[in-house]
C-alpha cells in the first residue's frame, strides 16, 4: 500500500460545501482518495459526538465544512459549527489527540478548486501527523448500530 | 387559468417564474442561451453581503428546473406575439442543440473528447470551451449543446467523436429548429442588459493595454470557478495584480454615450476592490468616481468598511485617460480634486465599470412583443406603473427596463408576477 | 448472564409484589407510568424482551432508594444494570445526553491515549509523579469543557481537594494516564469498555507506586470499592474517600469561621452505596460558625440528583431536581453542599432552567472546606 | 432493530463517467455482501427511464424496503429517484443517495483501484444509513386565503388592492384615522411633477369601493399568533374595541418617518424648515422666497446615522423645480455631498434641474455649511473657496427614519429589524421582501428608504409573495424536520433559542412541566436544534444521530480506506 493512506471523515453541508465538492467533480479536479464525505443539511448539525465517534473509531482526521460566514442557508447554522469544533478541539487536547486532526473550513458552491485543494492540504497535514493514536483499534467493526438508536420512545 | 410566458431566464425571469408557478400558474420560461441563470451566474460575489453568487442562485435554478408548473424553453427565442391581454398567442423558436435533452445527462464526456476549441463566452473568452459544451458547470438544464458554427461535423460532415463517446446516445445531428405555439394570458419580459463595449472609448486603453479589463472580466478572473481559479492575475504576464484602479462611469453619465447612471457600478467596484483585498491582503485598490452612489440598504456601511478595513482608496475624480508604461502598467490620468491639478497613478490592473445598456436585440424583441422602448432603448415603463409596458398584459422586470441591482430586479420580478397574475383571473 | 441468573443474583425472585419500591422511587413520583416492581414482573413473567425494548429500562437512576426500603432486599439497581448489559448485546441503548460526548470520551479513554488532563494543577499545589498516595481526580477536566456554558468549573473542587490533602501533609500523585472510572459505561451496560478502563486505571495507580488511592468523587470511589474487584479482582492498593482522611486529621488543620447556613446533599453512591453519611457532615460541622441545616429527606432517605449515566436526562430528571432544590431551599440555607461533581452539574443545569425561583448556591464539599482553610 | 429492512442497491455506470474509472462490477459485488442488501443491480444510466423502471420493478418484485442509488449528486437527482420510489408505493424518504461520480470517479481518475475502494466505502456508508431510515410524512396545513396588510399608505393600499382583485380577502390596518400615509402630506411627485393628492385619493376610493378589503383605521395590531397559512390576528381600535380574524399571510407596509432636524443648521420651522414643511407651504400656496438654499444630508451620513436616505436628492430637486415653477426668478441652491440620482429617470431629472438653473454646490462633511441669520456660508470644494449665499429660506433635506413602534410590531410578528430600526428581510439579495418567518412580508420604506416608484414595485412584489401562499389550499412541510421526544425533553428552551425560524416553542403539558414542540410547517430541517439539545429529546429526522453515526462507523469500519 506504500504511502500512509489517512482515513478522513468529512462533514459537508448540503448547500455550499457539498455543492463545492460537486463542482470539483464536474471540473475533474483531482485530489487524494482519502476522504469520505457525510452530507448534512447544515454544518450546524454536526455535533461533538459525531466528531468524537470518528476519532474513537480511529479516524486520522475529521473535516467539518460549511457555508462561508453570512452565507449560511439557515442564517446562522455555521456559527454553531464554530462552537462545536472549538469545544471538540479542547476535548481532543485533553485526550492527547493532536488538534491538527480536526479542521473547520468554509467552502462555497463556487469553490470546487478550493474543495479539492483543502482535501489535498488536509490529507498532507494528516500524513505529516501520521496515523491516529487510536488508529489500530476498531478495525472490522462493520455495521454496529449507531449510538442513540433506541426504541423510538412513543410518547 | 391561462399560462404566462416569461422571456429571459436571468434572476428576474427565474424569480417571476417561481412566483407565478407557486401561485399555481403554468409558466413557460424562454431563455435565449443554452442555460438559465443570466448575468448573476457570471458573478463571483454579490454586494453588500459578499454572498457567493452561485450558492444563492443555483438552488433557485434547480427549483425552476424541477417545478411542475414551469416549462423551460432554453436556447430559444420568441418570434411572435399575437392576440391581446388575457389571450395571447406566442410563437417560440427553439434552436437545435443537436443533443437530445431527454437522453443527455450532462456528464461532459463528449466535451472531453471533442477536438474543437472555442473561446468561452461565459468566461468572457478568457478560456476555451469545446464545440460541444455545457454552458457553465451549474447549467440548467444539465444538457450539452453543440455550437453549429464550430462543430466540425456540422461544418464539414466528418468527425462525430461525440457520437462515439456518448453512451447515452444523446447526440442527434438530425435535430432541427422547432416552432412552438403557446397560448398565454400575460407576458413578463426580463431579457436583461448588456455591458457597454469600451472599445469606442479609446482613451481608456481597453484592447490597447492588455491590463485594462472590464468589470465583468474581473468577475470571471476573481471567481473561484473562473479561468484563473480565482487568482487575480494580469493578462499581460500572469503576475498577481496588487495595485488595482477601478474606473467608474465608463460610458455612463456622458451625453455622448449613455446619459444615464448605471446605478450598480459604484457598489460592484467597491465589492471588487474588497474581494481583491480578501484574496491578497497586499492588494491596494483605487476607485475613481464622480458622485458616489450608495443609497441601497447597507451600502454606505459597506463602503465605509471597504475604506476602513480593506484600505480601499476612493478618489473623487473622473478619469480622463489611461496610458501604459513600459512594464504594461496602466497609468491612470485624472484631476486631483484638492489641487485641481492633473495627476496620474500607475496600477497593475485597471478595471472599467462600463455602462449597463439595453441588449442589442431589445429593440427587435420590443417590436415582436409590440411594446415601446424609452429614449435609452430600455423597455418603456412609467413611474407609477413601474412594471407595466406600453402593451396591456405585457410586463417588464429587471435590467431590461433600466439598470437595477439584484434585489431591485428580484422585487420587480415579483411585482411583474403580481401584475401578470391579475390578467389571468377568469 | 441469562435473565434467570440475573433474577436470582439480584434476589428479584424474592419480590413480594408489595410495590414499596414504586412508592419510594423518585422517578415513579414524576413519571407515574414507571414502576420498578412491574419492570421486574415483565422478566419474571418470562418476557425480558418487553423490558429490553421498553424506555423504562433506562429510567432507573440506580439511586438504590428502593433497595433500602425493599422488604425482600431486592437489589433493583443491580437488576437494571444487568438487564442493560443484556440489552446492549442486542444493540439496544438508551438516549444519551449531550450528543453522547461522555460515552465517546469514555470509549476513547478505554484505548491507548496520551492525555493532557492535569493542566488544572496550579503552581500553588503540591503534587507528585510517584508516591504513596494517588489522587484519583475523575473526569473533572473534561466537565470543565463540556459544561462551560453552565458556568461550572469542576476542577475548582479538584484544586481544593489537593489543597486539603497538602494541608494534612499529603502530596498526592496526579497522573495524565488516569482514565475515566467507567462507572457510567457500566450503567449504560457497556461491560467490555468498563473492564478495559478498570484494568488501565488499576495499572496506572499501581505503577505510580501508590499504596493508597484517594477519591473525592463518590462515583469513582464506588466503582473502585464495589465494581472493580468484580471485574479485575482484588486491588493492589487501598482506596479511601478524602472526607474519611479529613475526619481523621481534623485536629491538624485550622479552619477559620464561616458564619453561614448550608445544607448537605447526600450523593447516592457515597450514601446508600457506601454508607458514608457521617464523614461529610463531620467535616462540615468542623468549620467554626457554620450551621448545617438538614433537608427533609436526608441520609438514607435522600433523593437523587435526578440523572445517572448521562442517559435519560429529561423532564423526569428535571422534576426530581426541582423537588430536591425546593427541599434545600426550604432549609433556609444559602448553599447546598454536595460531595459529587455530577450532582453539582445536574443541579446547576436545573437552576439554570428554573430561572429566578431559587436563591440557592451550589458548592462542592471540598471547596467549602478549602474556603475555611483559605481564610486563615 | 435486529431484523434489518430489505435493501436494494443500484449502481450507475453513468456511461463511462463512473464505469470508466471505477470498477462498478466490483462495487456491485461488494454491495451484495453488505448486511441487509437483498438485491443489487447495475444500470448504464440509472436516471434514464429504463433505470427508473428497473428500480420500480425491483421494489415490487423483490419487496424492497429501502433503495440505495450509487450514482451522481442528490442535489440534482434526488427528487427524481424519490419520485420513482413514491410511484412504486415506497415512502420516498426510504431512499438514500450515494455519490460515486462527483466524489469518486471524477476526482480520482488516475487511481482506479483507490476510486473503486472509496466507492465501496461510500456504498457501505449509504447502506448503513439506509437501514436506519424511517418513513417520513409531509404534513399539510390548510391555508386561510386572506391577508393582513399593516399600514394604509400608498404601499399598503396597492398591495391590498392587488390581492383583493385576485380574489383574496384583505384586512387593512392603519394607525391614523385616515388612509393615505405620508403621501397625503406631499405636494408633487417626482419625476413627473404631478400632484400627489389625486393619486392618493383615487387609490383610497378604490380601496373603499373594493368589497374584499376591510379597512381598520385608527387601529393597531394587538396580538398575532400562529404561523404561515394560519395567523390569528387581533386588532384594537382607538376606543379599545377588539376584532379578531385569521389570515394566511401578512404584509408589513408601515412606512417611515421624516427626521426632524432639531438643533441643526438653525432649524426653526420658520426661515429654516424641512423639505416636508416646504411641501406644506406649496400646498398652502405660501411661497414667497426669492433665494432658497437647500442643504442635503442633514442628519444623514453621519456617525450615528451612517446611511444615505436615497430619496432626499430627488426630493430636493422636485421642490427646487417647484419653487422655480412658482417664481421663475427665484434662485435655488442645493448644497450636496453626492447626488444620489441613479438610473435612467433620476439622472435625467438631475440634468433637468440644472437646465432649470438650479445651482448645485458640493460640500464635504469636514467643512459643512454654516447658517447665519442672513447667509449660508459654504466651502465650495471645487472652487476651493468659501461662498456666502444670502437667503430668504433654508430647506433642510432630512432622512427617512424608522417609524415609531416599528420594533414593537417586529416583536409581535417575531421578525427582526436592523440597527436603524428598519425591517430586516430574510436575504438582502434574493429574498428582499420576505422575512425568515414564512408568510410574513415587507414592502416600502418600512424596509428601507425608497422612491415612490420602487415602493409601488415592492407593494406589487409583496402581494405576489403573499399570493404564492394564499393560492395554495395547503402549506406542506417537508418530511425532513425536527421531532421532539417529549418524555426526554426537559423544556430548557435551547432549541427555541437556536431556531432562526421560530419553529420550536415551549408548551406546558402538565403543571410545572414544559416541553418543546416543533411546528413542522415552520421547520426547515437544518438540525441545529438537535445539535444543541442537551438530552437527546430533539431528533433531526433523516439526519438522526443514529443515522449519521452509523455512516461514521461504516466509513471507518473493516478494510475501508487502508
Amino acid at each position: 500500500m506504500g504511502e500512509f493512506q489517512p482515513r478522513i471523515v468529512v462533514f459537508a453541508c448540503n448547500w455550499c460545501s457539498y455543492a463545492g465538492a460537486d463542482l470539483a467533480g464536474a471540473s475533474r479536479m483531482q485530489y487524494p482518495p482519502t476522504t469520505r464525505v457525510i452530507r448534512v443539511m447544515c454544518s450546524g448539525r454536526v455535533t461533538p459526538g459525531f466528531i468524537l465517534e470518528a476519532f474513537r473509531l480511529g479516524a486520522d482526521g475529521v473535516l467539518v465544512t460549511g457555508c462561508h460566514p453570512g452565507d449560511c442557508h439557515y442564517i446562522s447554522g455555521n456559527q454553531n459549527a464554530v462552537a462545536t469544533v472549538e469545544k471538540t478541539a479542547q476535548l481532543l487536547r485533553l485526550l492527547g489527540i493532536e488538534t491538527g486532526r480536526l479542521r473547520l473550513e468554509w467552502i462555497s458552491a463556487a469553490e470546487g478548486a478550493r474543495f479539492a485543494r483543502i482535501m489535498t492540504e488536509f490529507t498532507d497535514q494528516i500524513r505529516a501527523l501520521g496515523q491516529s493514536p487510536l488508529g489500530n483499534s476498531h478495525r472490522g467493526e462493520l455495521d454496529t448500530v449507531g449510538i442513540g438508536e433506541h426504541i423510538g420512545c412513543e410518547t | 387559468m391561462r399560462d404566462v410566458l416569461v422571456v429571459g431566464g436571468g434572476i428576474a425571469g427565474i424569480q417571476a417564474s417561481l412566483d407565478l408557478a407557486e401561485m399555481g400558474i403554468q409558466v413557460h420560461l424562454v431563455e435565449r442561451l443554452p442555460s438559465i441563470g443570466g448575468r448573476m451566474a457570471q458573478l463571483d460575489k454579490t454586494f453588500p453581503t459578499n454572498d457567493c453568487s452561485t450558492c444563492i442562485l443555483s438552488p433557485k435554478m434547480n427549483d425552476c428546473a424541477r417545478h411542475p408548473n414551469i416549462t423551460l424553453h432554453t436556447y430559444a427565442e420568441v418570434t411572435a406575439l399575437a392576440g391581446s391581454a388575457g389571450d395571447f398567442t406566442a410563437t417560440v423558436h427553439e434552436h437545435p442543440r443537436y443533443v437530445d435533452e431527454a437522453k443527455c445527462t450532462g456528464c461532459g464526456e463528449c466535451a472531453q473528447k471533442c477536438p474543437t476549441k472555442v473561446p468561452d463566452a461565459f468566461d468572457m473568452g478568457l478560456r476555451q470551451r469545446k464545440a460541444i459544451y455545457l454552458y457553465f458547470p451549474q447549467a440548467i438544464p444539465q444538457v450539452m449543446t453543440i455550437d453549429p458554427d464550430h462543430c466540425i461535423y456540422l461544418q464539414r460532415g466528418k468527425c462525430g467523436v461525440c457520437i462515439k463517446t456518448c453512451q447515452a446516445e444523446a447526440i442527434d445531428f438530425e435535430q432541427t429548429a422547432r416552432e412552438v405555439t403557446l397560448r398565454v394570458g400575460a407576458v413578463v419580459v426580463s431579457v436583461g442588459f448588456d455591458f457597454f463595449d469600451p472599445r469606442g472609448l479609446t482613451q481608456f486603453g481597453y484592447e490597447r493595454c492588455p491590463n485594462v479589463i472590464t468589470a465583468l472580466e474581473y468577475e470571471r478572473l476573481i471567481s473561484a470557478s473562473g479561468p484563473t481559479g480565482g487568482h487575480l492575475l494580469r493578462p499581460s504576464d500572469g503576475q498577481p495584480a496588487r495595485q488595482i484602479g477601478f474606473i467608474q462611469c465608463v460610458g455612463s453619465r456622458d451625453v455622448r454615450y449613455q446619459a444615464f447612471c448605471s446605478s450598480v457600478c459604484c457598489m460592484h467596484s467597491s465589492k471588487q476592490a474588497v474581494l481583491a483585498c480578501e484574496h491578497d491582503p497586499e492588494a491596494t485598490s483605487y476607485v475613481f468616481y464622480a458622485d458616489f452612489r450608495a443609497s441601497g440598504k447597507g451600502f454606505r456601511e459597506y463602503v465605509a468598511r471597504a475604506e476602513r478595513e480593506y484600505g480601499v482608496h476612493y478618489v473623487r475624480s473622473r478619469v480622463a485617460r489611461v496610458t501604459e508604461d513600459e512594464a504594461n502598467n496602466p497609468v491612470i490620468h485624472y484631476e486631483d480634486a484638492d489641487t485641481s491639478r492633473p495627476a496620474r497613478r500607475a496600477v497593475d490592473l485597471a478595471v472599467l465599470a462600463t455602462s449597463l445598456i439595453p441588449r442589442p436585440d431589445t429593440a427587435r424583441l420590443a417590436q415582436v412583443l409590440g411594446i415601446e422602448v424609452d429614449s435609452n432603448g430600455f423597455v418603456k415603463t412609467e413611474p407609477l406603473t413601474p412594471v407595466d409596458t406600453t402593451r396591456p398584459g405585457v410586463f417588464a422586470a429587471g435590467c431590461c427596463r433600466g439598470p437595477s441591482d439584484i434585489p431591485e430586479s428580484v422585487v420587480q420580478a415579483s411585482a411583474a408576477a403580481a401584475r401578470a397574475a391579475s390578467w389571468l383571473v377568469d | 448472564m441469562t435473565f434467570k441468573d440475573i433474577l436470582r443474583r439480584t434476589r428479584s425472585t424474592y419480590c413480594l409484589d408489595c410495590g414499596k419500591c414504586t412508592g419510594s422511587c423518585p422517578v415513579s413520583r414524576v413519571d407515574v407510568t414507571y414502576s420498578p416492581r412491574s419492570t421486574i414482573e415483565r422478566v419474571l413473567a418470562g418476557r425480558p424482551e418487553d423490558l429490553i425494548n421498553n424506555r423504562h429500562l433506562w429510567s432507573c437512576l440506580t439511586c438504590g432508594l428502593c433497595t433500602t426500603r425493599c422488604p425482600s432486599n431486592v437489589d433493583y439497581p443491580a437488576f437494571v444494570v444487568a438487564a442493560r448489559i443484556e440489552a446492549r448485546k442486542v444493540n439496544v441503548e438508551g438516549t444519551y445526553a449531550h450528543n453522547a460526548i461522555m460515552q465517546q470520551l469514555m470509549g476513547i479513554m478505554a484505548q491507548s491515549v496520551n492525555q493532557n488532563r492535569t493542566g488544572w494543577v496550579t503552581a500553588d499545589l503540591r503534587t507528585a509523579d510517584r508516591g504513596d498516595d494517588f489522587y484519583f481526580v475523575g473526569c473533572l477536566p473534561y466537565f470543565d469543557v463540556i459544561f462551560a456554558d453552565l458556568g461550572v468549573v469542576s476542577t475548582d473542587a479538584a484544586r481544593d481537594a489537593v489543597r486539603l490533602m497538602n494541608a494534612i501533609g499529603i502530596v498526592p500523585v496526579v497522573s495524565d494516564d488516569e482514565r475515566c472510572c467507567g462507572a457510567d459505561l457500566l450503567l449504560n451496560g457497556d461491560e467490555e469498555s468498563f473492564r478495559k478502563l478498570a484494568e488501565v486505571n488499576v495499572q496506572v495507580i499501581a505503577d505510580s507506586g501508590a499504596q493508597r488511592a484517594i477519591f473525592a468523587c463518590p462515583e469513582g470511589y464506588n466503582a473502585f470499592r464495589n465494581d472493580y474487584p468484580c471485574y479485575v479482582g482484588p486491588l493492589p492498593f487501598e482506596v479511601v474517600h478524602l472526607s474519611q482522611l479529613l475526619v481523621e486529621h481534623l485536629g491538624e488543620i485550622e479552619l477559620s469561621e464561616l458564619a453561614e447556613t448550608v445544607t448537605y446533599h447526600d450523593p447516592c453512591r457515597l450514601g446508600r452505596y457506601l454508607g458514608m453519611y457521617d464523614e461529610p457532615r463531620q467535616v462540615i460541622q468542623a468549620i467554626p460558625g457554620i450551621e448545617l441545616a438538614e433537608m427533609r429527606k436526608n441520609r438514607a432517605n435522600a433523593i437523587c440528583c435526578g440523572s445517572a449515566g448521562w442517559v435519560n436526562c429529561g423532564q423526569c430528571a428535571k422534576g426530581i431536581q426541582m423537588t430536591r432544590l425546593r427541599q434545600a431551599q426550604a432549609t433556609g440555607a444559602g448553599r447546598m453542599i454536595t460531595a459529587c461533581p455530577k450532582c453539582r452539574i445536574h443541579f446547576s443545569c436545573a437552576l439554570k432552567d428554573a430561572g429566578d425561583e431559587f436563591t440557592l448556591e451550589l458548592e462542592d464539599l471540598m471547596s467549602l472546606l478549602a474556603r475555611a482553610l483559605a481564610l486563615e | 432493530m435486529s431484523d434489518r429492512p430489505r435493501v436494494g442497491v443500484f449502481v450507475c455506470h453513468c456511461g463511462s463517467n463512473i464505469a470508466g474509472h471505477v470498477d462498478v462490477a466490483a462495487v456491485a459485488e461488494y454491495a451484495r455482501s453488505l448486511p441487509g442488501v437483498v438485491f443489487v443491480q447495475r444500470n448504464m444510466y440509472t436516471c434514464s427511464d429504463a433505470g427508473l423502471t428497473e428500480i420500480k420493478t425491483a421494489i415490487t418484485d423483490q419487496g424492497l424496503e429501502r433503495v440505495v442509488v450509487a450514482a451522481c449528486t442528490p442535489r440534482t437527482h434526488e427528487p427524481l429517484f424519490r419520485g420513482a420510489c413514491r410511484e412504486a408505493g415506497m415512502n420516498p424518504y426510504l431512499f438514500e443517495f450515494v455519490n460515486i461520480r462527483d466524489q469518486c470517479s471524477w476526482v480520482h481518475m488516475r487511481e482506479p483501484q483507490a476510486a473503486t475502494r472509496k466507492a465501496q466505502d461510500l456504498v457501505r456508508m449509504g447502506v448503513a444509513k439506509a437501514c436506519l431510515l424511517q418513513p417520513l410524512e409531509e404534513q399539510e396545513v390548510p391555508v386561510e386565503p386572506a391577508a393582513l396588510v399593516v399600514g394604509g399608505g400608498m404601499i399598503g393600499m396597492t398591495a391590498a388592492l392587488n390581492l383583493a382583485n385576485r380574489g383574496f380577502d384583505v384586512k387593512l390596518v392603519e394607525r391614523e384615522p385616515e388612509l393615505g400615509g405620508l403621501l397625503l402630506r406631499l405636494d408633487k411627485l417626482y419625476p413627473t411633477q404631478d400632484d400627489a393628492l389625486p393619486l392618493v385619493e383615487a387609490r383610497i376610493a378604490e380601496v373603499r369601493r373594493n368589497p374584499r378589503i376591510e379597512g381598520f383605521t385608527d387601529s393597531m395590531l394587538n396580538e398575532v399568533k400562529g404561523f404561515v397559512g394560519n395567523y390569528e390576528v387581533v386588532v384594537k381600535d382607538h376606543e379599545g374595541r377588539l376584532s379578531s380574524f385569521t389570515v394566511g399571510a401578512i404584509i408589513v407596509a408601515t412606512g417611515a418617518r421624516v427626521f426632524i432636524p432639531e438643533g441643526l443648521y438653525g432649524y426653526d420651522g420658520q426661515r429654516v424648515i424641512t423639505q416636508l414643511e416646504l411641501e406644506k407651504r406649496f400646498k398652502e400656496r405660501e411661497i414667497d422666497a426669492d433665494r432658497v438654499v437647500m442643504i442635503q444630508c442633514v442628519g444623514a451620513r453621519i456617525p450615528e446615522r451612517p446611511y444615505c436616505s436615497r430619496i432626499c436628492c430627488t426630493t430636493a430637486i422636485k421642490n427646487a423645480l417647484e419653487i422655480k415653477a412658482h417664481r421663475p426668478s427665484a434662485e435655488v441652491y442645493i448644497l450636496y455631498r453626492d447626488t444620489e440620482t441613479q438610473g435612467t429617470r433620476y439622472e435625467a431629472y438631475y440634468t433637468r434641474a440644472r437646465e432649470a438653473g438650479i445651482q448645485f454646490i458640493r460640500y464635504s462633511p469636514e467643512r459643512p455649511p454654516e447658517v447665519s441669520a442672513k447667509r449660508v456660508v459654504v466651502y465650495d470644494e471645487l472652487l476651493g473657496a468659501k461662498l456666502g449665499i444670502p437667503y430668504d429660506l433654508v430647506v433642510l433635506s432630512t432622512p427617512l427614519v424608522a417609524c415609531d413602534g416599528a420594533s414593537e410590531l417586529a416583536q409581535m410578528l417575531k421578525v427582526p429589524v436592523d440597527e436603524h430600526g428598519f425591517f430586516l428581510e430574510a436575504h438582502v439579495k434574493l429574498r428582499p421582501l420576505d422575512f425568515a418567518t414564512d408568510g410574513v412580508f415587507v414592502a416600502g420604506t418600512a424596509r428601507w428608504p425608497s422612491h415612490l416608484e420602487e415602493t409601488i414595485t415592492q407593494a406589487y412584489g409583496a402581494a405576489a409573495r403573499a399570493a404564492t401562499i394564499l393560492s395554495k389550499d395547503h402549506v406542506t412541510s417537508s418530511g425532513v424536520v425536527a421531532w421532539v421526544n417529549e418524555y426526554l425533553c426537559r423544556g430548557c428552551g435551547a432549541c427555541v433559542e437556536v431556531c432562526e425560524f421560530g419553529a420550536s416553542s415551549l408548551v406546558q403539558v402538565s403543571p410545572g412541566v414544559e416541553v418543546a414542540r416543533v411546528n413542522p410547517v415552520m421547520c426547515k430541517g437544518c438540525g441545529a436544534c438537535a445539535s444543541v439539545c442537551p438530552t437527546g429529546a430533539m431528533t433531526a429526522m433523516h439526519f438522526t444521530d443514529a443515522q449519521v453515526t452509523a455512516m461514521v462507523r461504516a466509513a471507518l469500519s473493516s478494510e475501508s480506506m487502508s
